[in-house]
């Protein structure tokens, strides 16, 4: 199955893009996107443990993962 | 009257107090937010501002909700704007109304405050020394 | 820029945010006070305001001056307008800019709060069955 | 001497004027002032010791009067 990962600012930045379309096996949860983006890209500017929301929804590592869920990671918002 | 968008025109805050005023509302606050000339001793020379825009959108009418439940707001307006602002420009505006004052100045701390620290938005300033930083003001609930 | 005015004409809130900015201030926060079409339980068809306008202006002018000293606010005005205003019509803009959204924001209210009991300004209510009555919301200070 | 005594709002209702040209003794008093706008006016709607400014600042009964000075009596205020 296939995910949308959303990169944003300093996050997009470092890793050099904003959107990525990403095959995951069955039963991935959030925490192996967040791996497997750190893996492919080599950098080291994503903490850990990133925010990250699935649907617009604030999810945890352990949340599962459907095919075409987009998995948002969001750096420190600083709007305003 | 609750709504929360993403802009990528100029704010018209006239427009928006109109659109959030009522009859039964006596009271109407409103806050600018535009972008300063320097920020921690460094001049800025603008901001380029981005958003998860469907997200953002979703938190802040969520934080207009929650003001209306606390405070009994009638009326409630965020508008953000993205893209490449200018020293001066308007990034946020929110108004809101009430019948008495008083509630109407506590929902708007309230909704000013929340947005800043929960709304999936991002700043990156341009310094006049040509440097430039992702700002990292806030961090969002889990 | 401090200015404190009592007006005859309609009170125009984006010119009033335009005056009060300055490209070191990133926060504006404003209040507008509407006649509304009820108070107290009765239905309200218009106000009519007068004022001791010399020393209303005075007092205005000191609120914002205080203001200043107790939350370092840059720009200040006050509008309030008088003679016979109608449901919806603004009776009274107060505009306050600072770097920083807390100190405006905390501004707003002193400055909203202390015009309201200090200005020498009175109404006369008219109600839709006819009846008339001199509102006596505040107290002056000796 | 003369002072110009003036009467706003309901004030200025109850005793059909707003403004009163008066003469006045030397070392009158705010509190002169009233006592003579309360006997002419034969009304008990002005308070028996109001809120005076003279000059646009608030005075007490007490307060001296110099010729010209403008008195003003202010009912209870209620802007916004």
């Amino acid at each position: 199955m296939t995910v949308t990962v959303r990169l944003f600012a300093s996050y997009a930045e470092s890793l050099g893009k904003s959107e990525v379309e990403m095959s995951i096996r069955d039963g991935a949860t959030v925490a192996d996107v967040v791996r497997s983006i750190t893996a492919s890209s080599g950098t080291s500017r994503l903490p850990p443990s990133p925010l990250v929301a699935v649907n617009c929804v604030y999810a945890t590592p352990e949340t599962l993962l459907a095919n075409g869920d987009e998995v948002a990671i969001i750096p420190p918002v600083a709007g305003g | 009257m609750m709504r929360a968008s993403i802009v990528r025109r100029a704010i018209d805050i006239a427009e928006l107090a109109k659109e959030a005023a009522s009859e039964s509302c006596g009271a109407t606050a409103v806050f600018v937010g535009t972008v300063r000339s320097t920020n921690d001793g460094k001049e800025v020379t603008g901001i380029d501002y981005t958003a998860y825009e469907q997200m953002a959108e979703k938190e802040m009418l969520g934080i207009l909700r929650e003001a209306a439940a606390r405070y009994e707001i009638v009326g409630g307006i965020i508008e953000h704007r993205i893209g490449t602002l200018e020293i001066g420009d308007a990034s946020i505006a929110v108004v809101v109304s009430h019948p008495h004052r008083g509630n109407a100045m506590d929902a708007l701390r309230y909704v000013v405050d929340e947005t800043k620290s929960r709304a999936t938005i991002w700043k990156l300033e341009h310094y006049t020394d040509g440097s430039r930083e992702w700002v990292g003001a806030g961090t969002p609930p889990p």
